[in-house]
């Protein structure tokens, strides 16, 4: 009996806070389309490659062909069709963001709590090593440990690699937030309480902290495609894979920038990486609202 | 015969260092030093003094928020930090406290519900969820709040500074204490409304039978307290007790140097009798830093009285005449 | 006292903010005369708008405020808000200066003591060599009672929070201002501290002819310095009087409930009563009277018409509809 | 002083420390660099034992030694000056980052400087102008660029300001990429230094677009709390000129808080300047490690990475020095 109660409470707060959702989002339009950007972009990820079909072979006669019914973004240097390589790159783009983002927040949020909640050597050892990470350049870094790499990564692979950079800014944010509501008297008062240390941490502490968590999965996926993107881009990673990193490389290498027919093919990947880029952000803008107490209340 | 006190500093210190990194000096503050008060059973004591006297440091000691650098907390004659796990959680509950702010001692993200039932369930005071709620509303409904179905299901971002306050009051007695620290517990609240949050409290006091330490800066507010409830008022100075009287016999006749000059300084709203009393007497204006080490008396370097022995010899908390003083020359001035 | 000249005279000024929930009125048609040389205690409970109307006399308002309506007249003939730019410069300070809730904030962290006094003269006046300022500030600095050598060459961080206050009613006095106003300047001092500052308080009243304008929540600190006294509630003022009148015969339930309600280290607290219910939300006030909600006198008039402040006698006024008839023990 | 002594160890420690990191980060990682670069040579044609010869000369340690020895042979390479050999190149990894460091700093420098003043100029000026259309339009279009990655920008920049509207064209050799004009004679010449200036202005730019964005809204917040102090109120009602609480009240204290946002900055258009100097063929050590990848030529890409870390340190460290000069609460913490 009580678990269903349970469940219908946990049903019930989730619809009003679905409904609170879209009614921020209604409020703020360039939030919202930010939303839709990156709807499209998820749903161009998951069935898009289903429904477009890649031809990989070459075809001289077709090559850097302009936009057109059969090629709607046209062809690129091999006479392959753009929208296809778009579509399909994307569903590896995002899976390894994702991931990333997934790995990147783990990480950060174990070591940061754990810094911050236990707090003494723990906390010494582990903020003086993300001091040191921070300090070291997060891009070449991710060029010379994938440069030393053999193998063909598959997306596990590279999200772990890629979260090697992305963790320890975080993790000493939340390290941050974890002190400072820890110095907040509630939690002195659930101390005194004599409340266990798990509800403290996941039942006062957590609750604070996590919309802080979830923009910051946010900002784990802008940072993964963009380093991502940039080292297919530039060349760390094998060429052969589909993805809009090796595109924008290769237009480059077919001369883009001088000759105007490469630009379709050049413009598409660059269109999407800015359109899902600032999808996220402007999304982002939109949970801030969402989180904020003080907007929160007045709803 | 004497009974157990409730609860029991005996010799208590606290120092807390300060500054200090790979290459800098730490520096010490005696926050709370060589303390003994005893605490009886649903007794009142109000602990008045200047900020950074070490009023609230001492609060924490007395409730395990805190481990004390040297000396003991006793709780019904057992010392809290020499406890076994489970005598430690029955101690927990058995000690609250109450904050100056109750916006930030109450979790923001957190229903008013959300916040009181842990506790009660965590202690096996109620058996289930729904038990909790019914008890929430009680307690709701004894602190004045009504109707406390209402108050339950908000976020205290959508209550008043005196509601916030009576729901921190529930929360602590949502769990039968039989001690509370109540630390500047209403200096936050309006002016108006202060005495009343302070009857509150006494009126609760009689049905549950709890002690208070009521920590403040404020005389007036501790004279409130005391002679309405009953019990002591002790002063504290520098990490030190330096008097103890019952009711307001430490105000209407001070005995130690220090409790003259607080009195004589606390402004009374009265005109008539404002501008007819006279400038506390004192060496000097400025509290000295509290890094500073003072030898004797903490007080000899202010005290218009002070003379040799004073900044040589500590001087012990003795009885005089019904009142605890520390002052070598208290039976001068009483 | 009903000689005396008026120094700054406030008429029906409003100061609204722009807040998330609507428009938040923090002074309310606000009426009040200030004589010449005294020392005027305008006391109300927090969130009543008393800072919000001291800095709105140096026409000071903070980003999301602006000044509504309403007049303020200096000395007579200076209004304050048609000054232009630089009027309202030499205004600010040389006639009117303001010791702010947060003096201790109200120093620059990244400069020194001196370079604020040099700052603060030079704004004012032309050609005056830094010994010169350094003297006055010297001279300043001893009335206050602190040490001029070693506070003038320190940041504001390397004081206490007493010499801060003093620091920064020294530099108040430093264009010896016709008026001094104060707001809160005591609520963050320890009580010793706070004895202190009020003797030195009334020693530069005696030295410079103050006019002083003491704002507080204390009503007790207020029995001490003030000669007249202002309640304030909801925005606006709702009595005013000699401070014997005020504390011995006042009119207003409000200023009588007030006073029912504040402890004291001496006399019987068996009278003592609170006075409950919250302040008004000034982003919707109550129609009428502002106090009718918490009002036990309150009658039908009270809830639909706001009274008007009623002149009494010379100085003592009251805005209620039923003065006349109550009458408190 | 003590505490520049004490800041000047802890920068040295944080560079040991990370080159040690990486040192054996890339060890415990599947794959070796030595055996990724004999591959390399293999697939261009030498044959399997002479590849490895060739990598053996070229690396400052011994591969077959056990890690700790490698690591210290490596480490006292780094002391001496001696990151090894480039395959590519043919020449010592320390000869080619004399050659390209100059370039790289010329550029970061530039921009980094353009960037911070044009971020906190634009932050202030919409912090006073909240809720109006620059606000709103800054508080998008920053976080936006902050998103874009250098690369779309520097291509973008090309693509518009070069071919489109040849401002930056050549009409012999198209947009003007590289480092100045390869028909000048380098020598301290008037025609050399201003064509210095006018093949960076590109490069410059595309910096300053992806990182001015987190100034202004960094420069913008902190105006705004400052702005909500009682000591700029208080500067006002003492009668203060407008400029001067503007500059030495709201802004000095305004700019403080972003000193400790410089440290990541910097490290942040290291990153970027693989790929800005990448699509300018701009020849610092960003050029030169891009130039390497493709032929895994590792002593390349971990020397330009040494040095990025250290300069990256020394940034942090004069960030930091510069900070305690302009806020007198930090010597006393």
């Amino acid at each position: 009996m009580i678990n269903v109660s349970k469940y219908k409470r946990l049903l019930s707060s989730t619809i009003t806070n679905i409904k609170f959702f879209f009614k921020v989002l209604r409020r703020n339009r360039v939030s919202f389309a930010g939303f839709l950007i990156v709807l499209a972009f998820i749903i161009m990820a998951a069935i898009g490659p289903e429904i477009v079909q890649y031809e990989r072979g070459v075809d001289i006669r077709k090559r850097f062909l302009p936009p057109s019914w059969e090629h709607p973004l046209g062809t690129d240097y091999a006479g392959r069709d753009t929208f296809a390589q778009i579509v399909h790159g994307s569903r590896e783009v995002l899976i390894v963001a994702f991931l990333t983002a997934a790995f990147t927040t783990t990480v950060a949020f174990v070591i940061g709590i754990a810094s911050g909640f236990i707090g003494g050597k723990v906390d010494v050892v582990m903020m003086t090593f993300a001091d040191i990470f921070l300090t070291i350049p997060s891009f070449p870094l991710l060029l010379i440990i994938v440069t030393s790499l053999r193998k063909i990564l598959s997306p596990i692979e590279m999200a772990a690699i890629l979260s090697i950079v992305g963790w320890p800014a975080l993790a000493r944010a939340i390290r941050s937030q974890v002190l400072s509501i820890k110095e907040r008297e509630f939690i002195e008062s659930a101390v005194c309480l004599g409340l266990s240390k798990t509800h403290i941490l996941f039942g006062e502490i957590l609750p604070n902290l996590l919309p802080y968590i979830f923009m910051n999965l946010i900002l784990s996926v802008i940072g993964a495609i963009y380093s991502q993107v940039g080292l297919y881009f530039i060349g760390a990673l094998p060429f052969n894979a589909t993805n809009w990193g090796v595109m924008i490389q290769a237009a480059l290498n077919q001369g883009a920038l001088v000759n105007p027919r490469v630009w379709w093919y050049l413009l598409s990947p660059l269109a999407c990486i800015i359109l899902i880029q600032t999808g996220f952000i402007l999304f982002m803008h939109a949970l801030e609202e969402i989180f904020n107490p003080r907007l929160r209340t007045e709803a | 015969m004497t009974e157990t006190p409730l609860i029991e500093a005996r010799n208590l210190s606290k120092v807390f260092a300060v500054g200090g990194g790979m290459f800098a000096k730490k520096r010490f503050i005696r926050a709370v030093d060589d303390v003994s008060l005893k605490i009886n059973r649903g007794e009142n004591v109000a602990l008045v003094g200047e900020s950074g006297c070490g009023k609230s440091t001492l609060g924490r000691l007395l409730l395990g928020l805190l481990y004390p650098t040297s000396g003991s907390v006793l709780y019904k004659g057992k010392d809290i930090w020499r406890m076994n796990e489970k005598e430690f959680k029955e101690f927990r509950r058995k000690a609250q406290i109450i904050h100056q702010d109750p916006y930030s001692s109450i979790n923001p993200v957190r229903t008013i519900f959300q916040s009181l039932a842990p506790a009660m369930i965590q202690h096996k005071i109620v058996q289930s969820r729904e038990e909790a709620f019914k008890r929430a509303a009680e307690l709701l409904g004894l602190v004045g709040l009504n109707p406390p179905e209402d108050f339950l299901s908000r976020y205290p971002s959508r209550m008043s500074g005196g509601q916030m306050q009576r729901i921190i009051l529930a929360r602590a007695l949502s769990v039968n204490p039989d001690f509370i620290v109540a630390d500047e517990a209403v200096s936050m609240l309006d002016a108006c409304l202060r005495i009343g949050a302070l009857d509150l409290m006494l009126d609760l006091q009689k049905k549950f039978q709890h002690a208070y330490l009521f920590i403040t800066h404020d005389l007036a507010i501790a004279r409130y307290f005391i002679l309405k409830g009953g019990g002591r008022i002790v002063i504290m100075y520098l990490g030190k007790i330096v008097e103890v009287g019952d009711g307001d016999s430490v105000i209407q006749k001070p005995a130690h140097p220090y409790t003259q000059a607080l009195i004589a300084a606390t402004p009374i709203p009265d005109p008539k009798i404002s501008r007819e009393r006279e400038l506390p007497k004192l060496k000097s204006l400025d509290v000295p830093r509290l890094t500073e080490a003072i030898p004797g008396c903490k007080f000899n370097t202010r005290c218009p009285y002070s003379e040799k022995i004073c900044a040589e010899v500590v001087p012990e908390i003795r009885e005089v005449k019904g009142r605890l003083v520390a002052c070598h020359f208290a039976e001068n001035f009483i | 006292m009903s000689q005396q000249k008026v120094i700054i005279s406030v008429r029906n000024l409003t100061v609204e903010f722009r807040v998330p929930r609507g428009i938040l009125r923090a002074v309310d048609g606000l009426d009040l005369d200030v004589y010449e040389g005294e020392v005027l205690g305008l006391v109300g409970e927090s969130g009543c708008g008393k800072s919000v109307f001291a800095h709105a006399l140096l026409k000071l308002v903070d980003i999301n405020g602006y000044i509504k309506s309403g007049k303020v007249i200096f000395d007579g003939t200076k209004d304050v808000y048609s000054l232009g730019k630089k009027e309202l410069r030499e205004y600010r300070w040389k006639d009117v200066a303001l010791i702010f809730q947060g003096a201790f904030n109200s120093l620059n962290p990244v400069m020194k003591v001196f370079d604020h006094m040099v700052d603060t003269v030079l704004a004012h006046e032309k050609n005056v060599s830094s010994e010169e300022i350094k003297k006055r500030s010297i001279e300043l600095l001893k009335m206050v009672r602190l040490d001029p050598e070693t506070v003038l060459g320190r940041y504001p961080h390397e004081l206490s929070g007493g010499m801060k206050q003093r620091t920064v009613s020294a530099m108040a006095l430093l264009l010896r201002p016709k008026v001094l106003i104060l707001d809160e300047p005591t609520s963050a001092l320890d009580v010793l501290t706070q004895k202190f500052f009020i003797r030195i308080l009334k020693d530069l009243r005696k030295e410079f002819g103050l006019t002083m304008i003491f704002i507080t929540h204390d009503l007790a600190t207020v029995a001490e310095i003030a000669d007249r006294v202002a309640i304030m509630y909801g925005g606006t003022i709702v009595e005013i009087g000699n401070v014997e009148d005020i504390f011995y015969r006042s009119r207003h339930p409000y200023t009588r409930a007030l006073l029912n309600a504040i402890p004291s280290i001496v006399g019987d607290i068996s009278k003592l009563k609170p006075l409950p219910g919250p302040l008004p939300d000034p982003v919707n006030p109550p129609p009428g009277c502002g106090f009718h909600p918490r009002c036990p006198y309150a009658i039908q008039i009270c809830r639909e018409v706001r009274p008007e402040l009623e002149r009494i006698d010379a100085v003592s006024f009251v805005a209620c509809h039923r003065w006349r008839e109550l009458k408190f023990d | 002083m003590r505490w520049v002594i004490r800041r000047l160890i802890t920068a040295a420690i944080t560079i040991f420390a990370s080159i040690t990191i990486v040192f054996f980060l890339i060890r415990v990682m599947p794959g070796n660099p030595i055996d990724v670069m004999v591959a390399q040579l293999i697939m261009q044609g030498l044959d399997p034992e002479e590849a490895y010869r060739r990598v053996l000369a070229i690396v400052p340690f011994v591969p077959t030694d056990p890690l700790w020895k490698q690591y210290i042979d490596y480490m006292r390479g780094v002391l001496s000056g001696d990151l090894g050999r480039s395959i590519l190149y043919a020449a010592p990894v320390t000869q080619i980052l004399i050659y390209g460091i100059p370039w790289t700093v010329f550029l970061i420098s530039i921009s980094l400087i353009i960037s911070f003043s044009l971020g906190i100029v634009l932050g202030m000026y919409i912090a006073y102008k909240r809720g109006g259309i620059l606000d709103r339009f800054f508080s998008v279009f920053s976080s936006v660029t902050r998103a874009i990655p250098p690369y779309v920008i520097a291509v973008l920049v090309i693509i518009i300001l070069g071919v489109q509207l040849k401002l930056f064209w050549d009409p012999y050799r198209g947009p003007i990429i590289g480092p100045y004009d390869p028909r000048l004679k380098p020598g301290f010449t008037l025609e050399f230094i201003s064509s210095v200036f006018y093949y960076a202005t590109l490069p410059i730019l595309s910096y300053v677009l992806t990182t001015f964005g987190i100034w202004v809204l960094q420069m913008k917040s902190s105006t705004v709390s400052v702005l909500g102090e009682y000591y700029i109120m208080a500067a006002e009602a003492r009668g203060l000129p407008e400029r001067r609480i503007v500059i030495s009240y709201v802004g000095r204290n305004a700019i403080l808080p972003l000193f400790t946002s410089l440290a990541i900055a910097i490290g942040h258009i290291f990153s970027g300047s693989v790929f800005i100097e990448t699509v300018f063929s701009y020849p610092g050590i960003g050029r030169y490690i891009s130039a390497s990848i493709g032929g895994r030529d590792y002593m390349v890409i971990s020397g330009c990475f040494l040095i990025i870390t250290i300069a990256v340190v020394l940034s942090n460290l004069i960030a930091d020095l510069l900070y305690s000069k302009l806020d007198p609460r930090i010597r006393f913490r």
